[in-house]
């Protein structure tokens, strides 16, 4: 839809990491039992498979996340959503599940540069330093929910409510204003 | 008993004071009292006291574990007010600031009882009608309190912002007879006006347990020994289950950490007190210069008198936000009590399944304010077996459904 | 007189001169100084005035545990009271000012409070000021208030910033002296992940000033060569300017970073709050130098013996020409060789021991300096600045032996470690007679969360004065001279008489003396913690960092009972005081608390809404246009939407999906009426209680499909009511077969609402919306006007009304599409307060007015709502009990002012009498009161005992004091009773 | 400031990403239960200094509640295991007796 548009409209600030709100963005949260057949034929003729506990994988335009023990966030592309969820839908209708486009009720965002960690671990009590990449961490950022992965090299990515998208874009400019480094170097998680 | 006063004071300084006799006499237990009440916190103390005072039973025990008033009315913000919204509330902490008002000169011990005026300051529309809605109950409950617009809030307390980006203030209500008192001298004064009726105060004696005959109580049985008694009333805040268990009943209690801390000390600065509930903190000023900070209860289950310090965070910053000039003030000390919470957030003063025990508990997070008229009220429970102002606070409500609920107003605990 | 010396001073830079004030004065320092060696090197001595007495003060330690020496620091925005000279980095234009004087430092008023020192002893206030009632308050109260406090105060908002941090480590080492330097290069080199910090600016401790070797090298090139091969591994992170301020449960360490200090104006944080979680702890925090308690202690002048050196060694500040020094150990020989290398003058040693014989003494001996045996100091003479000392036989009363003229007096008591965090959380301590110390318990550590030791105390921390015994404990060889014993002195002289324990200061801040611990073991203070709150011993800003030990022991010797009997005060954070703002971090301003914005929320402030905060949502109260008052706007908006249409931003409303095989049965738990039997494509109004069968929330529920439902929440409602479903199936019925989804924010909802709303819909197009296609009561979905939406035929207003759930990405576009192709039609925003008297006319409740938590649906005329045929929902048990059933409940009315006035918010109704604590009796009380503009009256609801039954009935109100309002008792529908409006 | 380890997502966190929700294994009583029943579910609450079982939800994480061993008076966590129970398992029992040997579960 044209005229759809997202939490922050892509806003970006440079610091020293670049924060920018990813624009709009396809979710679909699953929810079921994660081990049933139909689920996993269902994921499986969309090239993925059920995550491992906390894991993250993509699949060429998908990304399927474990968000809890009952519970997968799929994400793809915002026009694809609506479709996906169809045909999640239908893939699921004989067992007990639930599928639901979340793409509208999320914010994302990306944390580009060499220390993206420093600004994580101004905001949450999550030890970012020994997060694996391949891991997404269920988090909180000061003050509110979030999910932190590593999206790339020096990269991290969030996603947070879309209500609270300007608050989450307020800490992360602050956590990275230039000047207010915590380290030099990262420090290592050994 | 050497009387104080400022002729006194002088009289002893020519001589280097060395004639002041000890506030209170430490006495070892005898075999048996009339009533021992276990614990010597303000409750205990006060409850002995009106014992004596208004019904002349002075054939009394007051044993405590620690030291006296160590509990929590040695840790909390010593914050006064009556302006409650229930009637059962209104009344009793309503007497308790009546007789905050004589204390001083009735115990002959300053207990620098202040009513320098509280303000409770309404930030949503749900406060403001909580608020004005407590207004109208205090009227006709003989309470006085009254709804102030936002430029007298100003007004009384220059520091505050009331134009916060975030929670405006629309108004507040304020209880000009509200204030503090000097919490240490509330239990102090207590003490040792019940020792010089003969009371026994023994400190460092812990209770371990509590006999019965049947359904009646005989007689508890601590670290010095047994203790006889007919009647017993534990007064004891955190500790009412660990207590109750030992006389074979369980509360409808939890026990959680409540902090406070204060600021280093600095010229007066804020002349009243001021609650934000909706921010969850609260501040006054100490004699000493000190800001004085509390704020919510933890979540959970605990003994320790140590919070958690995510609750420090949170009441810090809404009161940064509220009183901006406290930022670069810093922390001196912080600490935690042990407060029990009942099903409703009001108070226990009741008889109790088992003859003779009654128990006094469940203040929360109000305890300190209401030292005195609690102190009077189960003094008269006990004394009388009945008490209007303890009526309502029995235990059967839980059963009933007959709650007493201060949150209703705008959330208000205490 | 203090001086800054030609030469030496290990920690300045003399290339760097900074300039600095000290009240308007100019004086200049280097680089490398504290506030405090600055002052002292510009001459300064004297800083400030002590608390209750007003005495001059000086400078008495070099580190956190000066008591006397607190400035204010910089001005306006900037200004900070109580700033600790001692461990304040001196920056360039830094301004000082003395405190707790008026006029000045020099003449203060509130000096007279020592001329009658005799009336005011310990808790004097107690005896005191009782009559008459009022006299507290307005006239002793704010004398007390103004000569008490210390620092100004702050006048501006902050202008800075602060931030915080999360850490994580195997090991915390607290302190980079040598001890927490060898913890480290251990931890470290074991492979673990370390953090190292360090409260000061430099590492390496006392070591540097006191000498020694270590494992075979100078002290100082070991600290050199560690600090390089700490730096050198990847797992071992290293920080100075960090103070460690609190040990928390679990291995929490809260620590303060000072980040900006030096640079007021620069843009970055002032300070970070750092909240460390370590495996473990150890505490290398070092000791702290104990006072001597002698007459006339606190002059300017006298200061701790291991200060002087400091002063001397690290900033090239000699605190006097000529300095005595006062001693029961051997240690403070240590001052006396540094003075005479510097080229001062030590004309005497005052040790008050009977006989020294260890290495030190000899070697002071040597140099020729006068070591007077079994000697105390009677009184140290000089009012602000030291002039001499009075010598006596320390096993006497005092009598004077000799007078030495000098201008510092250099005094040790001993040592005390620093067992602040190890204390914290419950770790115990042990007393040590031979140092007269108390130190950590091994054997009584404190537990973390696995119920093992959390922290571990190494070095002068955990009692091992000596760099041999420290080293000794890292298993490392050190050697530094021999000690002979200490000889513990709690008073000089031992019998000293009361005049002179009048003027023995303990607790230098706050004056407290040993005259007055006596005076509080002799009024039956016995506990060390009644002493201490009697007589305010160790609650200064050092929080008795150097009186306590000193305190408590006089306190058992009053008491006759050894002094671990006495035990010690509770140890509680911050071990030195941090700003609010570091625990405030960025939460100020717009970061105060998060604010969740709707997707519709730049609309709303573009066009100048009137903000009501909700939760965490702040929604539109009202739209005024410019001239108009809220109230007029509300009624504008009210009666537009009632004569056209109007839109309301329902988008906070809770979405909650809850689907499958059981999903109908749930929500039969979770209601009080029955939704299992709502068929598909319907919408009913549901009521949700809690186990105590109150009131929690209520909402409409719409039927998705066969197996899935769509329940709406009020807007503060919605993450709690998700939170309670989730409860219910992961706790109680894990078996049932549900999932639910918390969707609230996936969507925008906008209310279109009043008598052309049909109309504007229309206009969009795509959605038949007719009263055939969408009767009251049922949703549809499709496309309108390009946008995907669900449309809830409900109404909250009485009016004809639609819900429109459109994609949150979507929600702003329709929204501004309405406004725009309902120009003609009179389309108006309204807010939350327009919402709230339209329903109130039509008699709708509301949680939160109508309930309150105390208020079961049977009070409120909804036993329509509530399922007889169920035999089990949450709260129908609790509405059995005695006093839920009731017939003397207040139940819902409406209310008619019979002068056409609005009731106040918040109005009683009194009944007749008093009950038996003479509170008047009462019938009711209003739970929502408004203007009507529809009507043109003032309407309310309320609870009325017996309400439904007095219909017609006219009850008084409380009006603004004592006045009275007369209303009638109506049926709570003022407007449209038959519903034909919303039903067109 | 507690850390618990959730035992349905695995995470180790501290307190300020978990909700407290009170004591554990409460039996509900519903509409035919005595009145001493009812009152009891609602509001009697074992609330000891020591060993106490209790609710807690992984609110900043995988959003699921389990349960937790911990004791009031030290803090010590012995464990946390799923909700789906209606009382301790045999295995975190143990571990308590293991350390706290006077200890005893109540009813």
């Amino acid at each position: 839809m044209s005229n759809a548009v997202s939490a922050l409209q892509g806003a970006t600030y440079q610091g020293f990491v670049t924060v920018t709100e990813a624009g709009l963005i396809g979710m679909i949260s699953i929810r079921g039992d994660l081990t049933s057949k139909p689920l996993l034929k269902a994921l499986k003729a969309l090239g993925l498979s059920v995550p491992a506990p906390r894991q993250i994988v993509t699949s060429k335009d998908l990304t399927l996340a474990w968000m809890s023990p009952d519970e997968l966030l799929l994400i793809c592309d915002h026009s694809a959503a609506a479709q996906l969820v169809q045909t999640l839908s239908s893939a699921l209708e004989k067992t007990h599940a639930l599928v639901c486009n979340v793409s509208d009720a999320r914010a994302l965002f990306r944390l580009k540069g060499a220390k993206p960690d420093q600004v994580i671990m101004k905001l949450s009590p999550a030890d970012i330093a020994t997060l694996p990449t391949g891991e997404m961490r269920r988090t909180r950022l000061a003050q509110v929910a979030a999910a932190v992965w590593r999206s790339a090299p020096d990269e991290i990515s969030l996603i947070c409510f879309r209500s609270v998208a300007t608050y989450v874009q307020g800490l992360l400019e602050t956590s990275a204003r230039p000047g207010s480094e915590l380290f030099e170097t990262a420090p290592s998680s050994s | 008993m050497k009387r104080y006063s400022m002729f006194a004071v002088a009289r002893e300084a020519m001589r280097y004071h060395a004639g002041w006799e000890r506030a209170w006499r430490s006495p070892e237990p005898k075999k048996r009292y009339k009533v021992i009440v276990v614990g010597a916190g303000g409750h205990g103390l006060a409850t002995a006291y009106y014992l004596g005072k208004v019904h002349g039973i002075t054939d009394v025990a007051v044993i405590e574990k620690g030291w006296l008033g160590g509990g929590n009315t040695g840790r909390n913000t010593t914050i006064i007010r009556s302006n409650y919204l229930q009637d059962a509330s209104a009344a009793i902490f309503d007497k308790a600031l009546q007789l905050y008002e004589g204390l001083s000169r009735d115990l002959n011990y300053n207990v620098m009882f202040s009513p320098r005026g509280l303000l409770m300051l309404a930030q949503s529309e749900h406060e403001r009608r909580g608020y004005q809605r407590t207004v109208h109950a205090n009227g006709l409950q003989g309470v006085s309190t009254q709804w102030i617009t936002p430029e007298r809030v100003k007004e009384l307390v220059p520091i505050l912002n009331i134009d916060g980006p975030r929670y405006p203030v629309l108004g507040a209500l304020y209880q000009e007879r509200g204030g503090t008192a000097r919490h240490d001298a509330v239990a102090w004064g207590y003490a040792r006006a019940c020792s010089n009726m003969g009371m026994d105060i023994i400190q460092q004696t812990e209770v371990t347990g509590i006999r019965r005959q049947g359904d009646k109580v005989a007689g508890v049985t601590t670290t010095r020994g047994e203790i006889d008694c007919e009647q017993l009333a534990i007064v004891v805040a955190g500790h009412s289950s660990v207590l109750a268990e030992m006389a074979g009943f369980r509360l409808p209690i939890e026990s959680v950490a409540l902090q406070a801390w204060v600021s280093e000390p600095i010229k007066p600065a804020i002349d009243v007190v001021v609650m934000a509930n909706l921010v969850h903190g609260y501040l006054s000023q100490s004699d000493k210069g000190e800001l004085v900070i509390g704020g919510g209860t933890d979540g959970f289950n605990n003994y320790t008198q140590r919070g958690s310090w995510h609750h420090v965070e949170e009441t810090t910053r809404a009161l940064v936000e509220t009183f901006p000039i406290i930022s670069r003030l810093k922390m001196l000390r912080q600490w935690g009590g042990i407060v029990d919470m009942t099903g409703d957030r009001s108070p226990i003063l009741s008889k109790t399944p088992v003859e003779g025990i009654f128990v006094n508990c469940g203040w929360g997070t109000g305890g300190f304010k209401s030292i005195p008229g609690s102190g009077f009220a189960m003094a008269e429970l006990i004394a009388c077996g009945y008490s209007p102002l303890a009526a309502e606070f029995n235990l059967n409500r839980f059963k009933e459904g007959r709650f007493i609920d201060e949150s209703v107003a705008a959330g208000v605990a205490h | 007189m203090s001086t800054r010396l030609s030469k030496g001073g290990r920690l300045i830079d003399r290339a760097k001169r900074l300039n600095f004030t000290f009240n308007g004065k100019p004086m200049q320092g280097f680089a490398g100084d504290t506030l405090a060696s600055a002052l002292l090197g510009a001459g300064q001595v004297m800083l400030g005035r002590s608390f209750k007495y007003h005495r001059p003060r000086g400078i008495v330690a070099s580190g956190v545990e000066e008591p006397n020496a607190l400035v204010g620091l910089g001005r306006n925005a900037r200004f900070e009271p109580d700033q600790r000279t001692t461990t304040t980095e001196l920056f360039e234009g830094a301004e000082t000012r003395s405190q707790n004087h008026w006029p000045n430092l020099d003449y203060d008023i509130g000096e007279i409070n020592d001329a009658f020192y005799k009336f005011l002893p310990a808790g004097f206030y107690y005896k005191t000021f009782m009559a008459p009632q009022a006299a507290w308050k307005h006239l002793f109260e704010p004398i007390i208030r103004k000569s008490a406090g210390l620092g100004g105060v702050p006048k501006e908002a902050d202008p800075d910033r602060y931030e915080q941090a999360y850490a994580y480590c195997d090991v915390l080492v607290v302190g980079g002296g040598v001890a927490g330097l060898a913890a480290a290069l251990r931890e470290g080199r074991a492979g673990k992940r370390v953090w190292l910090i360090e409260q000061t600016a430099h590492w390496g401790g006392r070591t540097p000033v006191d000498g020694g070797q270590i494992d075979g090298f100078e002290a100082c090139d070991w600290i050199k060569t560690t600090l390089q091969e700490l730096e050198g591994m990847a797992n071992v992170t290293l920080r100075t300017r960090l103070m460690a301020a609190g040990q928390h449960d679990h291995g929490y360490v809260i620590g303060l970073e000072s980040v900006g200090d030096t640079r007021p104006g620069a843009d970055i944080p002032r300070h970070r709050l750092w909240r460390i979680r370590a495996g473990r702890t150890i505490t290398a925090t070092g000791a702290i130098e104990r006072p001597l308690a002698f007459a006339a202690n606190d002059v300017p002048g006298v200061m701790l013996a291991s200060a002087v050196r400091d002063y001397v060694v690290n900033w090239a500040v000699s605190p006097g020409d000529r300095t005595v020094i006062v001693t029961n150990n051997d240690d403070a020989y240590r001052t006396a060789l540094v003075l005479l290398d510097a080229g001062l003058t030590v004309p005497a040693i005052i040790d008050a021991r009977e006989a020294t014989h260890g290495a030190l003494p000899q070697e002071v001996k040597a140099r020729g300096v006068r070591v007077l045996e079994g000697r105390g100091v009677a009184r140290v003479l000089g009012r602000k600045q030291v002039k001499g000392v009075e010598i006596c036989a320390q096993a006497g009363e005092g009598g004077a032996i000799e007078t030495i003229e000098c201008d510092c007096v250099a005094m040790s008591g001993g040592w005390s470690p620093v067992v602040h965090l190890w204390s914290h959380c419950g770790g115990k301590l042990i007393w040590d007679a031979g140092q007269a110390m108390f130190r950590p318990d091994p054997e009584r550590p404190p537990l973390g969360a696995d119920g093992t030791a959390m922290v571990q105390a190494v070095g002068a921390a955990n009692g091992d004065l000596t760099l041999a015994a420290t080293m000794g404990g890292a298993g490392l060889g050190a050697c530094s001279s021999d000690e002979a014993p200490m000889t513990p002195v709690w008073q000089m002289p031992a019998s000293a008489p009361v005049a002179l324990r009048f003027k023995s200061f303990l607790d230098f801040q706050n004056d407290v003396k040993v005259s007055d611990v006596q005076l509080a073991a002799r009024e039956g203070f016995e506990s060390v913690e009644h002493t201490k709150r009697y007589t305010t011993l160790g609650m200064a800003t050092d929080q008795g960092k150097l009186s306590n030990i000193n305190g408590l022991a006089v306190l058992s010797d009053a008491l006759g009972q050894p002094i671990p009997a006495t035990g010690t005060t509770t140890f509680r954070p911050p071990y030195t005081p941090i700003s609010f703002g570091a625990i405030t971090g960025e939460a100020k301003g717009a970061l105060f608390q998060p604010l969740r914005r709707t997707p519709i929320q730049s609309w709303h402030e573009a066009h100048h809404a009137h903000w009501e905060p909700v939760g965490q949502w702040r929604r539109p109260y009202c739209y005024p246009k410019s001239g108009e008052t809220h109230r007029e706007a509300v009624n504008r908006e009210i009666t537009n939407t009632r004569a056209n249409v109007g839109l309301l931003d329902a988008s906070t409303l809770g979405k909650i999906v809850v689907k499958g095989p059981d999903a109908g049965r749930f929500l039969d738990m979770l209601y009080t009426n029955m939704m299992s039997t709502l068929p598909v494509g319907k919408c009913r109004y549901g009521l949700m209680c809690n186990e105590n069968g109150f009131l929690m929330d209520d909402g409409v529920v719409a039927r998705l499909s066969d197996d899935s439902w769509l329940c709406h929440t009020t807007s503060g409602g919605a993450d709690h009511i998700h939170g309670w479903m989730e409860d219910w199936l992961q706790c109680e019925w894990w078996d049932w077969k549900v999932y639910t989804a918390n969707l609230t924010e996936q969507f925008a909802q906008i209310a279109v609402v009043g008598p052309k709303a049909r109309e504007l819909l229309n206009r969009l197009g795509g959605i038949d919306v007719s009263r055939e296609a969408l009767p009251f009561m049922q949703w549809i979905e499709g496309r309108l006007g390009g946008f995907d939406a669900r449309i809830f035929r409900i109404s909250f207003s009485g009016e004809l009304s639609y819900e429109i759930a459109v994609p949150a990405s979507q929600g702003l576009a329709l929204w501004e599409k309405l406004v725009t192709e309902g120009k003609d039609l009179g389309v108006m925003p309204y807010g939350t307060e327009a919402l709230h008297v339209m329903r109130a006319e039509k008699g709708f409740i509301m949680i939160g007015d109508e309930t309150d938590g105390t208020v079961i649906p049977q009070d409120l005329g909804l036993t329509w709502a509530i399922s007889k045929k169920k035999t089990d929902f949450l709260g129908k048990r609790a509405q059995q009990r005695p006093h839920m059933t009731d017939p003397n409940r207040w139940k819902l009315v409406g209310l008619e002012t019979l002068d056409g006035s609005v009731i106040p918010d918040g109005s009683y109704a009194p009944a007749e009498g008093h009950n038996a604590n003479g509170q008047r009796n009462t019938q009711g009380r209003v739970t929502s009161t408004y203007y009507s503009p529809t009507i043109g009256k003032g309407i309310a609801m309320g609870l009325v005992l017996n309400g439904p039954d007095r219909m017609g009935e006219v009850i008084e109100f409380t009006g603004e004091g004592e006045a009275r309002i007369k209303a009638r008792i109506t049926d709570p529908v003022f407007y449209d009773k038959d519903g034909e409006k919303q039903n067109v | 400031m507690l850390t618990l380890t959730c035992p349905c997502c695995g995470i180790t966190a501290e307190e300020t990403e978990f909700a407290p929700g009170g004591e554990a294994h409460l039996k509900r009583f519903g509409p035919d239960s005595s009145d001493a029943d009812f009152e009891g579910y609602l509001f009697a609450r074992k609330n000891p200094k020591g060993v106490h079982f209790e609710r807690w939800r992984h609110a900043y994480g995988c959003g699921k509640w389990f349960m937790a061993a911990r004791c009031t008076a030290t803090l010590e966590v012995f464990g946390t295991y799923a909700a789906q129970t209606t009382k301790p398992p045999a295995d975190i029992v143990k571990k308590i007796k293991a350390k706290r040997p006077e200890w005893e579960p109540q009813a």
